[in-house]
């Protein structure tokens, strides 16, 4: 048992972190370091960095533009990624679409599709929610009814992340009603310009425009963009949920969290608070044993093991420290954690700056990181899991 | 030992519902505290005509409350609904002239309360804002309504002991800014402005205030737990209602035990208010209002598994208010430690 | 609203401080305030004692020898005692058995059976627990079968506590299988000393034998014994689980531990621990918050509403309150409470004392209290009743 | 990075879970701790034979193991099977003479190491024994096998600074009883006791002794999560196995994913053991162990509802042994703030 990394793996993290001195532009690694709003500017210049260097699809097969990295490595990028305040890589094309179509995309989808992802030229957006089916895809209602060579497309998507910026959406549609629920599910691409498409924002608690609803009216959609065979979506969006996610737990955006933490909290009053030491402590306990839960799954991972429901279990660890260094973060501001002033968080702004390092977003990630234990299979459904698939219950 | 509201309070109780249902339901609720004044003055002066602020003062100080039961009583719902009027400010009125008390009563003259200072969130003995010769410097910050004050109760040290001075808001120069919780709040900056000390101590003022808070955060604890109920007996999940899922009944039952114990720890710091035990019972109520107010509106949030996380929905709102009062005033370990200390 | 007691009340209150400094033997408080065992000639001499002053069925109704008080001097009453650490009342025959005989027995049962409760002939336990049927009584399996005039009994009942001292149990036994299961349930008064019962200790974790399994073979007990009429078992059972416990907070034995606990905490290193002055603070909170929840239930109870759920949630509050007093108590004590010295409790021990005071039951009241939490009905299925009952799940 | 471990420890993790199966069951193992000594001699005789000793050394030390992962990997498997003979002193032989560990290693002499004080629980710059002209004064308390010792390893203050002393067991004072956790204690009076001042920094024991603690833990909360989760698949309450009730199977991912993490706290201690960070990482894994053990303890008695409250149920003797641990060698708060001094 070696807890160290290897130095090859040692050598890799020093190349990564070399990069990210030269190549991430520190505009933008100050806007994410200090949670100002990214732009889709923003977000497409690093994904184009990213892309020159050969690592925005960092999963993919080398022949497909991957970089031919294992588990580990992965998990190494990500971890320098967020402690050099990358912004996120937008997981909807990279992470999301281009798995299922390596998987269950014909020849053509790929060599259509894939590259565009990588070069930017496409921006999509997931098409899964529903009002009233959240966790639960098998009751979802969108239709998708044969004509002629298209689908038809009704019905309403929802909490569709940065949908106002998508080109594409990829969707769960019901294209049978017969059979158990879950049977009747195919998984369509679909162009955001065909007419009957709307899409309305859906503000957040802290003010931000970050969801949207899809809405679809009589959407015509070739039946060429069909992925797999027709109802086989079901097993495309187990594939997608299991799919194994190396940064689940979050290591890099919590350790990089905590050390914000720290470093504001030495000009507060906190400074000298015991108890307050102690919570801090608390959650960089369980911070330092999380990396290791984590690099054990990675070990098995790179070891081949696919790994189930201890990804459920990373995720809902990662998300209670991350919501518990906000929540630090927030108690550390005391009162000037007040203040709500949206357009401080704009690139240039120019107004006044309302108390000490941080007030600014303090309160906006607490509230907004509180998705975290929601989205993406809430930490309900993930215990749900753990449950059935650890225990055996 | 009697837990009944008597009738009096009962009345108020009522027609301070009735106006709040009718007058102040959540649409109206939001453009207000999104108003560039981030309240209403016309909602505050049909507040006094029902006698709202009356109610929080003693005959004595020409009104016809006063006592701890019927703050908490009319915070409560002033938190259940959502309420941005400055009425934690009025509090501060009992502080200042019988004249300006009477004015502040009818609505015509606006208090405010401005004690937190940058780094220090509640300890009167720390405070950095000082009084020479009359005068008062010193810099106030998060202090919700302040732009709608005619008269600042400032707390500052004179002597080497903190008491609360009356600054007219002329003498004070504000950075305004919206709050994460709805209305708006400013910092304040005090630069040799004239001065009134007045004989409140500043311990009394606050007691009042944490007591005020509690039962706001209780109401809003309230709300938060009704609709969490509602929403999970409504929404289904896997062919049934979540209500139905155990793991999120029990879930909902630590919610209302705790919400019961709030609410008792209100009672508690009302009925001793103003007595020796007032500020025991007072950082007690408010320890325990944090405590189970960040339970609440995390839970809230959870269990409606993301609609409660929209600007839309009421209960956002809701949430993001109950989690500030854990914020303002003192957060719940430094009223853990006062409770300790006191 | 008026937190205070009347003037009324609180001569009441002084009436049995008086009577209890008069009264109670120091010999026995200072007994239950050390955690030392109780014998059955102390429980007795209590029981007399109260009996004597008319207090022992504090709850009965005058003409059977109750003083005819109501909630609020109930309260009190228990209070004063736990506060004072006076024994606990053993509840089966007084508290149990009593109002279920005033409410379903026989005039010929009353007459009989009460008085013997009063004067301490009868020591009765509880036969409602079985193997496998803890808190879902519909699934027990003990039989009576008619034979003649008599029941023949055949089964077994566990965590019988006391059930070593007992004269009689009452039980809870099956008398019929069809319909419904819990339909098919009688309540049947047993003499300890009919043939074919017999006793078995069960040892608790801390070495204590408090409960007992009773095993009955071909046990033969007259049908007169039976309460109200056959197959009526299922109503009794739910008249005792609802019926009005005002004491089931434990409010006075919280009180008086945590009273303890401060005096012991002065003599160890925690006493300049702030986390630990944080953890008494929080639970010194949640007790004084308790009482005043607790006084409204019972304020409530007083003006006439039944207390149905609330007292769950009591119960629930209640024992995570004493347990996290027990919890803090054994903290104080570090290392030193791990001796385990059983005899040390026993009344005349003379061998050498371990550690400060406190060190000789720490150990062994946190972990006999966990008990609290499952026993009467789990705090889980207290959950359930809440969940039922308050919420309308 | 590798966490499977070497073929050598996976022959010893082998070994020893054969021997503790087979000769270490649950009513031999009561037997042993319920008996006048309190351990077996014989059973620690057989352990030394299978190299179970010598397998906490390193081959500098005589040994052949003494890494981080050693020790966890021998505890964690002994904590499972409640083994009470005197392995956490074993490893105070790591202070000793060669020769003197060799005898330790072959189990023909027993070494414990006497550390805690009364009201001084863990830190070695607060204790009261005192070393003079090579004799140590002081009481230790609560010393698991003491009565077993041949020698003693004590830590005691000389010139202002602490360190550690061999002292003869002949030279002790005992007042020995039972442990509420199994097997036997002591109170230790050591009254001008001759003492050789020993090299190895106090610091250095102590973060082994918690390291070895924690693994322990970790076992004892791995057999508690196991019989928990099997019984709850059993018994049925209301027609349905247990294990199918919602809120029980989170609470039982709670432990689980509690239990995860305090394995990796181990790793993480074994892996930095005798590093700069050793002290932060063991005060770690002792904070972690000390929590996750009570809740598994607490959990595990409670889902159980009663049976495991029982003498005869092996898991009531788990449930305390684990609570214990967490009350020894300094607890949940005294490592935490440790950690934030370290």
């Amino acid at each position: 048992m070696n807890l160290d990394f290897t130095p090859e793996q040692d050598a890799f993290r020093a190349e990564i972190r070399e990069w990210l001195a030269q190549n991430l532009p520190s505009r933008l690694a100050d806007k994410v370091r200090t949670s100002k709003h990214l732009t889709k500017q923003d977000m497409e210049e690093w994904h184009a960095a990213l892309h020159s260097r050969g690592w925005l699809a960092n999963h993919w097969p080398v022949e497909h533009g991957g970089p031919g990295w294992g588990a580990v490595e992965k998990f190494i990028f990500e971890d320098e990624c967020a402690m050099a305040h990358a912004p996120r890589i937008v997981p909807f094309g990279v992470s999301m679409l281009g798995p299922v179509l390596l998987k269950f995309g014909s020849e053509q989808q790929k060599s259509h599709y894939l590259p565009r992802i990588l070069d930017g030229t496409d921006w999509w957006c997931q098409g899964y929610s529903e009002p009233g089916a959240g966790s639960d895809l098998a009751s979802l209602k969108t239709t998708a009814v044969k004509d002629g060579d298209d689908y038809i497309v009704n019905g309403q998507k929802t909490w569709t992340t940065l949908g106002q910026h998508a080109d594409w959406i990829f969707c769960l549609v019901r294209t049978a009603k017969e059979g158990k629920p879950q049977e009747g599910i195919s998984f369509l691409l679909i162009d955001m310009k065909t007419p009957g498409i709307e899409v309305r924002p859906i503000y957040l608690l802290d003010g931000d425009h970050e969801v949207n609803e899809v809405w679809f009216t009589d959407v015509r959609v070739p039946a060429a963009n069909l992925v797999g065979v027709e109802n086989s979506g079901w097993t495309i969006a187990k594939y997608l949920l299991t799919y194994e996610r190396t940064g689940i737990a979050g290591v890099g955006f919590s350790t990089s969290a905590l050390a914000e933490l720290k470093s504001v909290i030495a000009k507060t009053e906190k400074a000298d608070d015991p108890l307050f030491a102690a919570r801090v402590a608390r959650v960089e306990i369980a911070l330092e044993n999380m990396k290791t839960t984590n690099m054990r799954v990675l070990a098995a991972a790179a070891g081949g093991a696919a790994p189930g429901a201890e990804s459920s279990l990373l995720k809902i660890k990662g998300t209670e420290i991350r919501q518990e260094i906000n929540a630090l973060f927030m108690a550390a501001m005391g009162p000037q954690a007040q203040p709500f002033i949206p357009e401080a968080l704009d690139e240039g702004y120019n107004g006044p700056r309302i108390g000490p390092e941080g007030a600014a977003w303090a309160a906006k990630d607490y509230f907004n990181n509180r998705k975290l234990s929601i989205f993406g299979g809430s930490n309900e459904i993930q215990k749900n899991i753990v449950s059935k698939a650890m225990l055996g219950f | 030992m009697d837990f009944s509201p008597t009738d009096d309070r009962r009345m108020l109780g009522d027609t301070l519902d009735r106006f709040l249902a009718e007058r102040y339901y959540h649409p109206t609720r939001m453009k207000i505290a999104g108003s560039d004044a981030g309240w209403s003055r016309e909602m505050w002066t049909q507040m006094a005509e029902l006698g709202l602020i009356g109610a929080l003062f003693t005959e004595d100080q020409g009104g016809f409350g006063g006592a701890g039961a019927d703050i908490a009583l009319i915070f409560e719902r002033l938190g259940r609904a959502l309420v941005v009027e400055p009425f934690i400010g009025a509090l501060a009125a009992a502080a200042l002239t019988q004249d300006q008390r009477d004015e502040v009563i009818v609505g015509t003259l606006v208090s405010i309360f401005a004690h937190s200072e940058a780094g220090v969130s509640v300890d009167p003995a720390r405070l950095n804002a000082t009084v020479t010769d009359g005068k008062l410097t010193g810099t106030k910050v998060a202090v919700a309504n302040a732009e709608a004050a005619d008269i600042f109760v400032v707390s500052a040290m004179q002597d080497g002991t903190s008491a609360l001075f009356a600054v007219a808001a002329t003498d004070a120069q504000l950075t305004p800014y919206p709050l994460m919780d709805g209305g708006r709040g400013a910092d304040i900056r005090f630069d040799n402005a004239a001065a009134t000390r007045l004989d409140m101590p500043v311990a009394d003022l606050l007691d009042t205030t944490l007591l005020a808070l509690s039962a706001e955060a209780l109401g809003l604890m309230e709300r938060c737990k009704d609709a969490t109920v509602e929403y999970l007996k409504t929404r289904r999940q896997f062919g049934v209602p979540l209500s139905k899922f155990q793991a999120l009944q029990h879930r909902a039952v630590d919610m209302v035990t705790e919400i019961e114990q709030t609410r008792s720890s209100v009672i508690n710091a009302g009925h001793h208010l103003g007595t020796a035990k007032g500020a025991k019972y007072a950082a007690a109520a408010k320890y325990t209002a944090a405590v189970t107010g960040k339970l609440v509106a995390q839970e809230a949030i959870q269990l409606h598994g993301g609609i409660a996380m929209t600007w839309e929905y009421d209960i956002a709102h809701a949430a993001k208010r109950l989690t500030m009062i854990g914020q303002i005033m003192g957060d719940e370990d430094t009223h853990l430690m006062r409770f300790v200390a006191l």
